[in-house]
C-alpha cells in the first residue's frame, strides 16, 4: 500500500493551514485552495477505490510500527466508498458555497471546510479506535465551526445543544473505549477482533458493555431512536449547505457500525437497532410530515433515509449490508441535493424563504420544482431513481430476517407518508400561487448557475441508477469484505511469526 | 547592547534558572541556555518596558538573608500566635506605611517582603502612589511596627534600588 | 549506617516534621482565625516554612542517599516566594472590596477598615469612583448588586 | 479500603455529579456538569490501565515494573480534546445567551427573559 | 526514621488540607474561599515533594513546580474577578 | 432491438420537448405526434411476429443482485395494451393540439404525456416484475404531474396529491406483492413467474402476495373503496382525462390483474377478493354516475364502474371471463376515449360542463351530439355496438357464477350495475343532446373545428364496426391476448350480436328498461339521492389529510420539543441500560488481581473531592463559588495522576484546569452570576437518581476492571520499544510523537479548530442584537475602580521570562521525563495570558507579536509535514527517526525528528489557547464604559504618579 492512502488526511490539512495562512489575501485564494483540493482529493480517493477494488483489503502501518501497536490505515472497499462518496459531495458543497458566497457569511469556512473533510477521511480510514475517536472529534469540531457558520440566534441555539449532546457522546465513546482496552488489552481494531474471540467468559460482560455502548455511540451520530432528537434542529437550523455536507455526518456513525459490528462484536447489537432503526423510520417520517420548513423536510427526510440504512445494516447479514451499502451513497446525495434545493428556494423565492406557504411566483421556480420533484423522489425511494433500487434490495435481503413483516411495513409505509408530504410540500411551495400580498418589486432574475451543484448531484444519483448493475457488484463485493473477519485481520495484523515484541 | 540584552540580570537569572532545571552541568547545557537567556528577555522586553534599575550587588544578598532570617524567626512568632493565642486577645491593626521608594518594582518587592514574614500582610497601595497599606496579625504600637518596617527593609532597598 | 548518614536522617527528619508542621499551623490558623485579614497570616507560615521546610529536607534527602543532587527545589521556592505576597496582596484587595461594597455581608472585624491615607489620596481599591459610590450608597433597589458569598 | 475503592468511587461520584448537572437547565451549570464528566472520563480512562503506585513509564534499564503508558497517552490527547470542546461549548453558551438573551436549554420560555421583556 | 516522619508530615499536611476544605465551604467571604484554594494549593505542593522523597524520585518535581505557578494564576483570576468582574481588561 | 427502441421512443420524445420549451405548438404537436406515429409504427411491424405466437423479448441486465434486469417483452397481451397507449395516445395528442389554450404552455403539456406515455408502454412491456414496478410508479408521478398540470387552481392541486397519495400508495403495496411474489417464485422475471402459478398459490406467502398486488391494482383502477380519488384527477385538461382516466392508466389495474392471472388466480381468496370489488365497484361507481352533473364526473364514475365490470371478470377467474374482461377493456377504451373528447368539446363550445345548464345540443353542434350519442350508447350497452358485445359476454359470465353457493347474487347485482349503466349513458344522451333547446349557455355552441372532433369520429368509427364485425375485427388480437391472460389456449372468441334468446339477452333487456325507467324517474331519485347525504370523498380526504398532518405536526413537536435535558437524560439512561443489558446476557466474574492499599493521605484527598463534588452539584447557582469548588476537584485529580505514576497526566491537568478557569470566568463575568431556578423538585429529583445510577455504573465498571489483570496490553510493546525504537525513555510522550503521532495530529487539529471556531463566533458578536445587548450590558458586580493592580503588574513582568524557560525546559526534557510540546505550550500560554490579566487587554495585545491563527496554520502544517517528511526517506509516513549528535564545546546531545513534531504540537497549542483567550477577552472589552486609552499596564504607578519619567 502506498502513501497515497494517507492523503485523504494530509491533504485536508495542507488546504485548510494554507487557506487558513492566506485568509487576509484575495478571497479567491482561499475557496481556489478549498475547490482545487476537494477535486483533487475526489481524484486520489477514485484512484483509491480502483485499488480497493481490484486488491484485497490493504494496510497501512504508520510510523512503521507493526500493527497493533502503532496506527494502521486500513483501505477496503467500504472504506474507499466512503472517501468518494465524501469527496465527490464535499465538491458539490464547496463549489456551491462559494457561488453563493455563503463563505463569505462568517469566518473560516474554507479552513473548517477543510478540516471537516481530513475528520471524516480520517475516521473512515483509520484502523484503531482511539484514532477513530480522535477523527471523530475532529470531525465533529469542524462541524460545529460550519454549523454555527453564519450564526443567528436560531442556529446558535441550535449548535448549543447539537454541541452539548456530542460532547456527552464523546464522554461515552471514550466510556466505551476505556473499557474495551482495560478488558482486550488493545486499541487496534483487527487485534481486537481477535482477542474478543479468545476472551475469558468472566470478561464478556464487560466486553460487551463497551461494545453496546460503542455502538451507541455510532448510532448517536447515526441519529438512531432515541439519540436522534438532536438531529432536526441542528440541520434545520445549520446554512443548508452545510446541512448538505453535513448529510454525510449520519453516515459515519452507520460506517463506524458496519466497521466495527461484524468485525469485532459479533452483530450483538442488532436485536436492538432493528427496532430502534424502524422506530426512527416512523418518527423521521412523521416529521417529514410535519415540517413547517422544507429544512426541516431534509432533516427530517435525513432522519427517516438514514434509519432505512440502519434497518438493513442492523441486519448484520451479508446481502442487507450489500443493499444498506448501495443504500448508503444514495441517501446521502438524496438528502444532501434537498438541502441545496431547500438553500437555492431560500435565495430565490424572497421574503418568505423556505417557509411551507404559497407565495407570489418567481424566477427559477420552474427549475426548483424540477430539481425538487428529482429530490424528492430520489429521498422517498420512488422509481425510477436509485433509492427505489435501493429499497428494493434491502426489502429483497430482510426477507431472510426474522423481522420482515415489521420492515416491510415499516419502509413502504413510511414510503407513502413520504409521498404524500413531498406532494404537499411540492405543491404549495411551487404550484400553490399566493397572490396576496402583492409580489415584491421586481427582484434580478437568480443565477441559475448556483443549481448547478444541486445538478451535480442529481446527476450523481441518475450515475447510480444507471450504473446500479456495477455498482451492487462492488456493494456485494464490499459486504463480503466486510463479514470476512480473517481477512481482515490477516491483512492488517503481521503474520505471528513475527508479532509480539 | 539593550536590544540583545534588555535585562542584563535577568538574562543572568535566568541561565541559572536553565542550569538549576538541567540539574547537571554540561556545556551543551551551558550554550542552549545562554541562547534561550537572551532570546527570551528580546521578547519579553516588550512586557517590561522599563529596566528597574536594580544593583545586583551585595546589598542585594544581604538584604535577602536578612529577609530569611526574619521569615523563619516571625514564622515560629505567628505560629505562638496562632496556637496559643486567643482569638480575641489579638491585636490586629491596619498600618498606613508612608513610601519612600518610588519604583514599583522596589514597592513591589518592599511589599512581598512585608507579606512573606508572617504576622504582616501587604493588602494596598494607595492611589498617589506614596502610602502602602498593610495589615498587622498583632501589633501593640502601629507607629513603631511601621518605623521598623521602614527601618529595617525599605532603607536597604533604597540601596538597592538606585 | 554512618554518622553522616544518622545526622542527615535526623536533619531530613526534623526539617520533614517542621515543614508539616508548619503546614498544619498554617492551616489552622486559616480555619481559626476571626476575620480573613488575620487568616491571611495562616498560609504564609504553609508557603514559606512549611513548604520551605520539605524542599530543603528534599535537598538533603537526594544527595544523601546517593542520588543527585537537584536544584528544582529552590526554583518552586523561587516561584512560591514571588507569588505568594501577590496572591495575598489580590486576595486582600478583593476581600477589602468586597467589605467596602457588601459591609452587611462582610462582618466588620476587629481591625475595621482601614483609614484613608493621607494627602487626599485613597487605597487604589477604594479609589474615588463616583459610579462605585453612587453605586454602594446610593441603594435605590433597581441596582440589586449580585450576591456573593 | 483500596486505591481501586477510592478511585472508583471517585469516578462514580464525579460522574453523577456530572451527569446532575448537564441535566440542569442553563447553560452555565451544562458546560460545568461537561467539565465535571470529563474529569470523571479521564480518570476512568486512566485506570484502565490498572492502578500502579510510584512507577511511572519513564523508560529505564532493568525496572521493576512500570505503569501502563498506553492509557496515560489517550488521557493526555483525551484532556487536550475536551479542554478545547469545553472551551468551545462555553463560548457558544455566552455567545447564544448574548444573541438570544436566554441560556436556557429546556425547551421552554426563559422566565428571566419573560420578566425583562414585561418590564421593558 | 525518615520514614516516620515522612508518614508524619503527610498526616500534617493532610489534616491541614482538611482544614483548608472547612474554610472552603465555611466562607464566609468569596475571599476566603480563594484564600482556601490557595492554600490547598500550597498543602499539595509540600504533599508532592514528600511523596517525591517517599518515591525517592524527582520525577514529580515540575508538576509541583507547575502547580506553584499555575495556582497563583487561579488565584489572581478568582480575585480579579471579584474586583473587576472581568479577568482580563 | 426493437422493442428497445419502442420503449425509449416515448421518452426520447418527452425529452425534446422538454429540451425545447420555447418552440411554436405547431412544432411541439409534429414532435410528440413524430414519436407517438414512429412508435406505432414500430408496434405494427413488430407485431405480426407477436400475433404468430413468437411473443418477442429483449434481456439486459441492470441489477443482476436484485434481479432486476430491463427485460421487454411484448406478447399480445401486451400488444394490445401498447396498442391502446400508442393509438389512442396519438388521437390525444392531435386533439390536445386544438384543445389547450394559447396560453398553456403546450411543450410542457405533451411533454408530460409522453413520459406518461413511455411510463404506460413499460408497463405493457415490462418482462420483468421489478421493472414493471418502475414504470408503474412513474405513470403515478407522470399523472401527479399532469393532474396538476394547471397548478393555480386548487382543484387541480388537491386532485393531484389525492391521487398521488392514493396511486403511489398502491403501488407501494404492489413493491411488496410483487417482491413476495418474485421471491416465492424464484425469479423475478415475467416469464419465469408466470411458470410458476403452482408454487406460488401454495406458497404460505399467496395471500400476502395476493392482498398487496391487489392493492395495487384497485388503486390504480379506483376500485372501491379506493375509487374517490379518480372524479377528482378531471381537474386535469381533458386530453388528459381522456387518455389517464379513462384510457390508459386506470387500465393499468386491470392490465396487471390479466397479466398476472396464470398464477394469482384460481382460488377461492381471488375469487372473492376480485370479483366482489369488481361487483361492489360496478354498481356503486354507476350509481354515483346517474347523480353527477358535470360531464366529466359522469364519465368518471362511470369508468370507474365500468373497471369494476372488468375487474369482477377478471375475479371469476374463468377463461372466458377473462376473454370477456380484455374484450370489454378494449372496448370501453374506445368509446371512454371518445366521451371525454367529447365532453371536452362541449365544454370548450358551450362554456360549462353542467349538464344542468345544457340540452338539446343536437341541433346547434351535429357533429357532435352524433359522436356523442354513438359512444354514450356503446357505454350504455345497446346493440349494435361494441359495448353490447362485451356487456352481454360479462352478463352470460355472471349468470354462470355463484358467490358463497348462491348463484342469483352476482347475476342480480350485475344487472343492477347494467341498468345503472344504461341509465347514466342515457341521461347523457338525453339530457345532454335531446330535449328542448335553452335560451342561452355560457357559450355559444357550435362544432368545433375538425381537429377537435376528428380523434373521436375514428373511435366512434371504431366502436361501431367493433359491434358489427367483432370476430374479424378484433379476434386476431383478442383471441391470443385471451390465451396470454390465462397461460394456455384461449376461450373460442364468437362475439355475435345475436346468440339467440340467452339468460345474458334477457338480462340485457332487462337492464334497458330498467335504466330508462330511472332515468325516466331521475328527478325524484336524484332527490332521494340527495337525502343519503353521501360523504364528499374528497373533503374526507383533505380533512383527513389535514387531520394527519396535524397529528404528525404534534407528534413530532412532541417528540422533539428542544430540551437539551431530555436528550442528554435519554443518553444517560440508555448507557446504564446498555451497561445491565451486557453484564445481564454477557456475564461477569469478579477479577483477582490484588488491591492497592489506601494510605490516609489518599482518603483525605478523596475526601476532598467527593465533598467539592457534591458542592459543585448541589449549589451551582452560586457560580463563581461552583468555580472554586471546580478548582479543588481539578487539584485533586492532579495529585491523584501523580500519585498513580503519571506525571505528565499531572502536568496537563494543572495547566489545562487553570486555562479552563480563566475561560469560566471571563465567560461567567457576561452570564447571569445567580440566575433563578428553572427546574422543579421532581425534575431535579430525577436528575439525582440519574445521576447516581449513572455514577453507580461507571465506578462499578471502574471496579470491574481495575480488579481483574491486565490482558497482555499492547503497551507492552511501547514500553520495549521506546529508548530502543523512539529514542525517548517517557513512554507517554514517545507514546504520543510516535507510536501513536498520527492521534497527536488529530488532536492539535481539534484545538485549533476549536480556537478558529471560537474566533468566528466572537469576532460578529459585536454586531447586531448581540452587540446591542453588549453595549447595552451592565456590570452586575459593584466594582472597584483599580483595573491593573501594581504588584500583579510587577510579578507577572517578572514571571513571564521565568515561565518561558520553565516552559521551554519542559518542552525540551519531554522526550524523556515528564512535559512535552502541549504542556509547554499551556506553560507559555498562561505566562502570556497572565500579562493580560495584570495590564489589561489593549496593552498585553499590542505586546504579544503573535498572530494566533499563523500558530494554529503553521503547528498543523509543521506537525504534517514532519509526517510527511518521512517519505523522502523512502519511510512510512510519520515515521520518526532520531539520532546522537557530538559537536565541539556543547558535546553530546540527541536531535529527534519527533520532537520537530512536538514543536507543531506547542505552536498550536499556544496559538489556539491564545487565540481563544484573547477573543473572549475581547467581547469583554466591548461591553466596557471607560475608554482604554491611556490605559497603563498598571493603575498606580509610583513613579509616574510622582513625575518621575520612567
Ligand atoms: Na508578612
Ligand atoms: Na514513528
Amino acid at each position: 500500500m502506498s502513501a497515497l492512502i494517507a492523503a485523504p488526511v494530509l491533504l485536508p490539512a495542507f488546504a485548510a493551514t494554507i487557506s487558513l495562512l492566506f485568509r487576509r489575501r484575495r478571497r479567491w485564494i482561499g475557496a481556489g485552495v478549498s475547490i482545487g483540493a476537494t477535486a483533487l482529493l475526489l481524484g486520489i480517493t477514485v484512484l483509491l477505490m480502483i485499488e480497493a477494488s481490484e486488491g484485497g483489503v490493504a494496510a497501512y502501518a504508520l510510523g512503521a510500527w507493526p500493527a497493533p501497536f502503532g496506527i494502521v490505515l486500513v483501505l477496503d472497499r467500504l472504506a474507499a466508498m466512503m472517501l468518494v462518496l465524501t469527496s465527490a459531495l464535499a465538491l458539490a458543497v464547496s463549489v456551491h458555497a462559494t457561488l453563493t458566497s455563503l463563505d463569505r457569511r462568517g469566518w473560516h469556512f474554507h479552513p473548517l471546510f477543510q478540516f471537516q473533510l481530513l475528520g471524516l477521511n480520517g475516521a473512515f480510514l483509520t484502523g484503531d479506535l482511539f484514532n477513530l475517536f480522535v477523527f471523530f472529534e475532529v470531525l465533529l469540531i469542524a462541524s460545529y465551526g460550519l454549523l454555527l457558520h453564519g450564526q443567528g440566534a436560531r442556529r446558535l441555539t441550535a449548535g448549543v445543544q447539537y454541541v452539548i449532546v456530542n460532547l456527552v457522546g464523546s464522554t461515552l465513546f471514550l466510556i466505551a473505549l476505556g473499557l474495551l482496552y482495560g478488558v482486550t488489552g488493545t486499541l487496534n481494531m483487527a487485534d481486537m477482533a481477535v482477542r474478543a474471540a479468545s476472551l475469558p467468559a468472566g470478561d464478556h460482560g464487560l466486553f460487551r458493555a463497551g461494545g453496546m455502548l460503542l455502538t451507541a455511540v455510532f448510532a448517536l451520530k447515526a441519529a438512531l431512536l432515541p439519540l436522534h432528537l438532536w438531529l432536526p434542529r441542528a440541520y434545520a437550523g445549520a446554512a443548508p449547505a452545510v446541512a448538505a455536507l453535513f448529510a454525510i455526518m449520519t453516515k459515519v456513525g452507520a460506517y463506524a457500525i458496519i466497521r466495527t459490528g461484524p468485525l469485532i462484536f459479533a452483530g450483538a447489537a442488532g436485536r436492538y437497532m432493528v427496532p430502534a432503526a424502524l422506530g426512527t423510520m416512523i418518527l423521521g417520517f412523521v416529521g417529514f410530515l410535519a415540517a413547517r420548513h422544507l429544512r426541516s423536510t431534509a432533516a427530517f427526510g435525513l432522519i427517516g433515509s438514514t434509519a432505512i440504512l440502519l434497518t438493513a445494516v442492523a441486519l448484520f447479514e451479508q446481502s442487507a449490508m450489500a443493499g444498506a451499502l448501495y443504500y448508503l451513497p444514495h441517501t446521502t446525495i438524496a438528502a444532501a441535493l434537498l438541502f441545496l434545493i431547500t438553500d437555492l428556494v431560500i435565495r430565490w423565492r424572497g421574503m418568505e424563504g423556505d417557509a411551507i406557504v404559497a407565495t407570489p411566483g418567481y424566477p427559477g421556480r420552474q427549475l426548483l420544482a424540477g430539481l425538487f420533484l428529482a429530490g424528492g423522489v430520489a429521498l422517498a425511494g420512488l422509481p425510477p431513481l436509485s433509492g427505489f433500487i435501493g429499497k428494493l434490495l434491502i426489502l429483497q435481503a430482510s426477507l431472510s430476517s426474522s423481522w420482515w413483516r415489521a420492515i416491510w411495513a415499516v419502509i413502504l409505509g413510511t414510503s407513502l407518508v413520504a409521498v404524500i408530504a413531498l406532494a404537499r410540500a411540492g405543491s404549495t411551495l411551487f404550484w400553490k400561487s399566493d397572490v396576496t400580498p402583492p409580489p415584491p418589486a421586481r427582484r434580478s432574475a437568480p443565477n441559475l448557475a448556483e443549481a448547478a451543484p444541486a445538478g451535480f448531484l442529481l446527476a450523481m444519483l441518475v450515475l447510480l441508477t444507471a450504473g446500479a448493475g456495477p455498482v451492487t457488484a462492488y456493494m456485494e463485493a464490499a459486504s463480503r469484505q466486510i463479514f470476512d473477519v480473517a481477512g481482515y485481520v490477516r491483512a492488517v495484523l503481521p503474520p505471528p511469526a513475527g508479532a509480539g515484541a | 547592547m539593550r536590544r540583545i540584552l534588555p535585562h542584563p540580570g535577568l538574562t543572568a537569572m535566568l541561565l541559572l534558572i536553565w542550569l538549576l532545571m538541567l540539574n547537571s552541568f554540561s556545556m551543551g547545557g551551558l550554550v542552549l541556555g545562554g541562547i534561550f537567556a537572551v532570546l527570551v528577555p528580546i521578547y519579553t522586553a516588550a512586557f517590561w518596558p522599563d529596566r528597574p534599575g536594580m544593583r545586583w550587588r551585595l546589598p542585594l544578598l544581604l538584604f535577602l538573608l536578612l529577609v530569611v532570617r526574619d521569615i523563619i524567626v516571625a514564622n515560629f512568632h505567628v505560629a505562638r500566635l496562632i496556637l496559643f493565642r486567643r482569638n480575641r486577645d489579638l491585636r490586629p491593626s491596619w498600618l498606613a506605611i508612608p513610601l519612600d521608594l518610588h519604583s514599583a518594582e522596589a514597592i513591589t518587592l518592599l511589599a512581598g517582603t512585608i507579606s512573606l514574614t508572617p504576622g504582616t500582610v501587604s493588602a494596598d497601595i494607595s492611589t498617589d502612589g506614596r502610602h502602602l497599606l498593610v495589615h498587622a496579625l498583632d501589633v501593640a504600637d502601629p507607629a513603631a511596627e511601621i518605623a521598623h518596617i521602614k527601618a529595617r527593609y525599605e532603607r536597604r532597598l533604597m540601596e538597592i534600588f538606585r | 549506617m554512618s554518622g553522616g548518614m544518622i545526622i542527615a536522617d535526623v536533619v531530613i527528619s526534623g526539617l520533614l516534621l517542621l515543614g508539616g508542621a508548619f503546614a498544619l499551623i498554617g492551616s489552622w490558623g486559616l480555619a481559626k482565625l476571626p476575620s480573613l485579614m488575620s487568616r491571611l497570616h495562616g498560609p504564609t507560615k504553609a508557603t514559606t516554612l512549611g513548604v520551605g521546610s520539605c524542599l530543603i529536607a528534599s535537598m538533603v534527602y537526594f544527595p544523601a542517599y546517593g542520588h543527585a543532587w537537584t536544584a528544582h527545589e529552590l526554583l518552586i521556592t523561587l516561584f512560591l516566594f514571588i507569588t505568594a505576597p501577590i496572591s495575598a496582596n489580590l486576595i486582600a484587595k478583593a476581600y477589602l472590596h468586597g467589605c467596602r461594597t457588601e459591609p452587611d455581608e462582610n462582618a466588620p472585624a476587629a481591625e475595621g477598615m482601614p483609614v484613608a491615607p493621607p494627602h487626599d489620596a485613597d487605597w487604589a481599591t477604594f479609589g474615588r469612583d463616583e459610579e462605585l459610590e453612587e453605586m454602594i450608597l446610593g441603594e435605590t433597589g433597581d441596582a440589586s448588586p449580585e450576591r456573593r458569598s | 479500603m483500596s486505591m481501586e475503592f477510592l478511585v472508583a468511587t471517585a469516578i462514580g461520584a464525579l460522574t453523577a455529579g456530572g451527569i446532575y448537572l448537564c441535566l440542569r437547565a442553563r447553560t452555565f451549570p451544562v458546560v460545568l456538569g461537561l467539565a465535571m464528566l470529563s474529569y470523571a472520563i479521564n480518570l476512568f480512562l486512566f485506570a484502565m490501565g490498572r492502578l500502579v503506585v510510584g512507577r511511572p513509564a519513564i523508560y529505564e534499564k532493568g525496572a521493576t515494573g512500570y505503569t501502563d503508558p498506553l492509557p496515560q497517552a489517550l488521557v493526555l490527547t483525551a484532556i487536550v480534546i475536551s479542554f478545547g470542546m469545553t472551551a468551545l461549548a462555553l463560548v457558544l453558551a455566552l455567545r447564544t445567551f448574548l444573541e438570544t438573551g436566554t441560556d436556557q436549554v429546556d425547551g421552554r420560555p426563559d422566565p428571566d427573559l419573560l420578566d425583562r421583556e414585561n418590564r421593558t | 526514621m525518615i520514614a516516620y516522619a515522612l508518614i508524619g508530615a503527610m498526616a500534617c499536611v493532610s489534616a491541614a488540607m482538611l482544614l483548608n476544605l472547612f474554610r472552603l465551604f465555611r466562607g464566609p467571604t468569596a475571599a476566603d474561599r480563594i484564600l482556601a484554594l490557595d492554600t490547598m494549593v500550597i498543602n499539595a505542593i509540600a504533599f508532592i515533594i514528600l511523596f517525591g522523597i517517599h518515591e525517592t524520585t524527582t520525577t514529580y518535581f515540575e508538576a509541583a513546580l507547575l502547580l506553584a505557578m499555575v495556582g497563583f494564576v487561579g488565584t489572581a483570576a478568582y480575585s480579579k474577578f471579584l474586583l473587576r468582574g472581568d479577568v482580563v481588561e | 432491438m426493437h422493442l428497445i427502441l419502442l420503449a425509449l421512443l416515448p421518452f426520447l420524445g418527452s425529452a425534446w420537448l422538454a429540451l425545447l420549451p420555447r418552440a411554436s405548438r405547431g412544432v411541439h404537436a409534429g414532435i410528440a405526434v413524430a414519436h407517438v406515429v414512429a412508435a406505432l409504427g414500430l408496434l405494427l411491424f413488430v407485431a405480426p411476429g407477436v400475433l404468430n405466437g413468437i411473443a418477442d423479448q429483449v434481456r439486459y441486465a441492470w441489477v443482476p443482485a436484485l434481479d432486476l434486469s430491463v427485460t421487454l417483452r411484448l406478447d399480445a397481451l401486451g400488444l394490445l395494451f401498447a396498442g391502446l397507449i400508442l393509438g389512442i395516445g396519438l388521437l390525444i395528442v392531435v386533439y390536445a393540439r386544438f384543445y389547450l389554450p394559447a396560453g398553456e404552455p403546450m411543450g410542457r403539456f405533451l411533454s408530460l404525456l409522453l413520459l406518461f406515455q413511455g411510463a404506460m408502454l413499460g408497463i405493457a412491456l415490462s418482462g420483468n416484475i421489478l421493472l414493471l414496478l418502475i414504470f408503474w410508479e412513474l405513470t403515478s408521478l407522470s399523472s401527479f404531474l399532469l393532474i396538476g398540470f394547471r397548478s393555480d387552481k386548487a382543484e387541480g392541486r388537491q386532485g393531484a396529491r389525492m391521487a398521488l397519495a392514493v396511486t403511489g400508495g398502491g403501488g407501494l403495496a404492489l413493491i411488496g406483492g410483487l417482491l413476495l411474489l418474485g421471491h416465492v417464485a424464484g425469479s423475478y422475471e415475467l416469464t419465469d413467474v408466470l411458470a410458476q402459478g403452482d408454487v406460488v398459490r401454495a406458497s404460505p406467502l399467496y395471500p400476502a402476495a395476493l392482498v398487496l398486488i391487489l392493492l395495487g391494482c384497485f388503486t390504480k383502477s379506483a376500485q372501491f373503496p379506493f375509487h374517490f380519488w379518480l372524479p377528482h384527477a378531471m381537474a386535469a385538461p381533458t386530453p388528459v382525462s381522456a387518455y389517464l382516466h379513462s384510457a390508459t392508466m386506470v387500465k393499468a389495474g386491470v392490465f396487471l390483474l390479466a397479466r398476472l392471472w396464470p398464477v394469482l388466480a384460481g382460488t377461492d381468496l381471488w375469487f372473492y377478493l376480485v370479483a366482489t370489488t369488481g361487483l361492489i365497484t360496478m354498481v356503486v361507481g354507476a350509481a354515483i354516475a346517474l347523480f353527477r352533473h358535470d360531464l366529466k364526473a359522469i364519465l368518471a364514475y362511470s369508468t370507474v364502474s365500468q373497471l369494476g365490470l372488468m375487474t369482477m371478470l377478471f375475479g371469476f377467474g374463468t377463461p372466458a371471463a377473462a376473454l370477456a374482461g380484455i374484450f370489454h377493456l378494449l372496448n370501453h377504451s374506445l368509446f371512454k376515449a371518445a366521451l371525454f373528447m367529447n365532453a371536452g368539446i362541449v365544454d370548450h363550445e358551450a362554456g360549462t360542463r353542467d349538464i344542468r345548464l345544457l340540452g338539446g345540443l343536437a341541433k346547434l353542434m351535429p357533429i357532435t351530439a352524433a359522436l356523442g350519442m354513438i359512444a354514450a350508447a356503446s357505454m350504455a350497452g345497446l346493440p349494435p355496438l361494441g359495448g353490447f358485445l362485451s356487456k352481454e359476454m360479462m352478463l352470460e359470465e355472471a349468470v354462470h357464477t355463484a358467490w358463497l353457493g348462491a348463484p342469483w347474487v352476482v347475476p342480480l347485482v350485475a344487472l343492477v350495475g347494467a341498468a345503472l349503466s344504461v341509465a347514466y349513458s342515457l341521461r347523457f344522451i338525453v339530457q345532454l343532446y335531446l330535449g328542448p333547446q335553452r335560451d342561452a349557455y355560457p357559450a355559444s355552441p357550435h362544432d368545433p373545428p375538425a381537429g377537435l372532433w376528428a380523434p373521436s369520429a375514428l373511435l366512434v368509427a371504431l366502436t361501431i364496426a367493433v359491434g358489427l364485425f367483432p370476430a374479424l375485427l378484433t379476434g386476431w388480437l383478442i383471441t391470443p391476448a385471451a390465451a396470454d391472460i390465462t397461460g394456455g389456449t384461449a376461450p373460442e372468441f364468437h362475439p355475435a350480436l345475436w346468440h339467440g334468446i340467452t339468460p345474458a339477452l334477457m338480462l340485457s333487456v332487462i337492464a334497458v328498461a330498467a335504466g330508462g325507467l330511472m332515468l325516466w324517474r331521475h328527478g325524484p331519485l336524484l332527490r332521494g339521492w340527495e337525502l343519503l347525504r353521501l360523504p364528499d370523498a374528497k373533503r374526507l380526504f383533505e380533512a383527513a389529510l389535514e387531520r394527519l398532518v396535524q397529528w404528525a405536526r404534534r407528534m413530532s413537536d412532541a417528540v422533539h420539543n428542544g430540551s437539551l435535558q431530555r436528550q442528554l437524560a435519554l443518553m444517560f439512561l440508555l448507557a446504564v441500560v446498555i451497561g445491565v443489558e451486557a453484564i445481564w446476557y454477557g456475564g461477569y466474574a469478579p477479577g483477582t488481581r490484588p488491591l492497592l492499599p489506601a494510605p490516609p493521605v489518599a482518603i483525605v484527598a478523596w475526601t476532598l473531592l467527593l465533598a467539592a463534588t457534591a458542592a459543585v452539584a448541589l449549589v451551582p447557582r452560586q457560580r463563581f463559588v461552583t468555580l472554586i469548588y471546580i478548582s479543588v476537584i481539578g487539584l485533586v485529580v492532579s495529585l491523584a495522576f501523580i500519585y498513580l505514576s503519571a506525571p505528565d497526566l499531572a502536568l496537563t491537568q494543572i495547566s489545562v484546569e487553570t486555562v479552563t478557569i480563566l475561560l469560566l470566568l471571563l465567560a461567567l463575568n457576561l452570564l447571569p452570576k445567580q440566575p433563578v431556578q428553572l427546574s422543579s423538585n421532581q425534575e431535579r429529583a430525577r436528575n439525582l437518581l440519574l445521576g447516581l445510577a449513572g455514577g453507580t455504573a461507571s465506578g462499578l465498571a471502574a471496579w470491574a476492571v481495575m480488579t481483574r489483570a491486565p490482558n497482555d496490553p499492547i503497551s507492552s510493546y511501547h514500553w520495549a520499544n521506546s529508548y530502543s525504537g523512539g529514542g525517548g525513555t517517557n513512554v507517554v510522550n514517545v507514546t504520543l510523537v510516535d507510536f501513536r503521532a498520527f492521534d497527536t495530529f488529530g488532536e492539535i487539529t481539534v484545538l485549533g479548530i476549536a480556537a478558529l471556531t471560537i474566533f468566528a463566533l466572537l469576532q460578529p458578536a459585536a454586531r447586531g442584537v448581540s452587540g446591542q445587548r453588549l453595549r447595552e450590558w451592565i456590570a452586575d458586580l459593584p466594582r472597584s475602580p483599580e483595573r491593573h493592580p501594581m504588584m500583579f503588574a510587577v510579578a507577572a513582568r517578572l514571571l513571564l521570562p521565568l515561565a518561558m524557560m520553565v516552559g521551554l525546559y519542559i518542552f525540551l526534557r519531554g522526550h524523556n521525563s515528564p512535559g512535552g510540546g502541549f504542556i509547554a505550550g499551556l506553560i507559555v500560554s498562561i505566562a502570556l495570558l497572565m500579562q493580560y490579566m495584570a495590564s489589561g487587554f489593549e496593552w498585553a495585545d499590542q505586546r504579544r507579536q503573535i498572530d494566533e491563527h499563523a500558530l494554529i496554520g503553521f503547528g498543523v502544517i509543521i506537525a504534517a509535514l514532519t509526517g510527511v517528511g518521512s517519505l523522502l526517506f523512502d519511510a512510512p509516513l510519520f515515521t520518526s527517526a532520531f539520532g546522537y549528535f557530538t559537536l565541539p564545546i556543547v558535546g553530546k546531545f540527541e536531535l529527534a525528528t519527533a520532537m520537530l513534531f512536538d514543536i507543531g504540537v506547542a505552536l498550536a497549542v499556544i496559538g489556539a489557547v491564545m487565540l481563544a483567550l484573547a477573543e473572549l477577552s475581547h467581547i469583554a472589552q466591548r461591553a466596557q464604559k471607560e475608554p482604554a486609552e491611556d490605559d497603563g499596564p498598571m493603575d498606580v504607578d509610583p513613579a509616574k504618579l510622582r513625575g518621575l519619567q520612567r
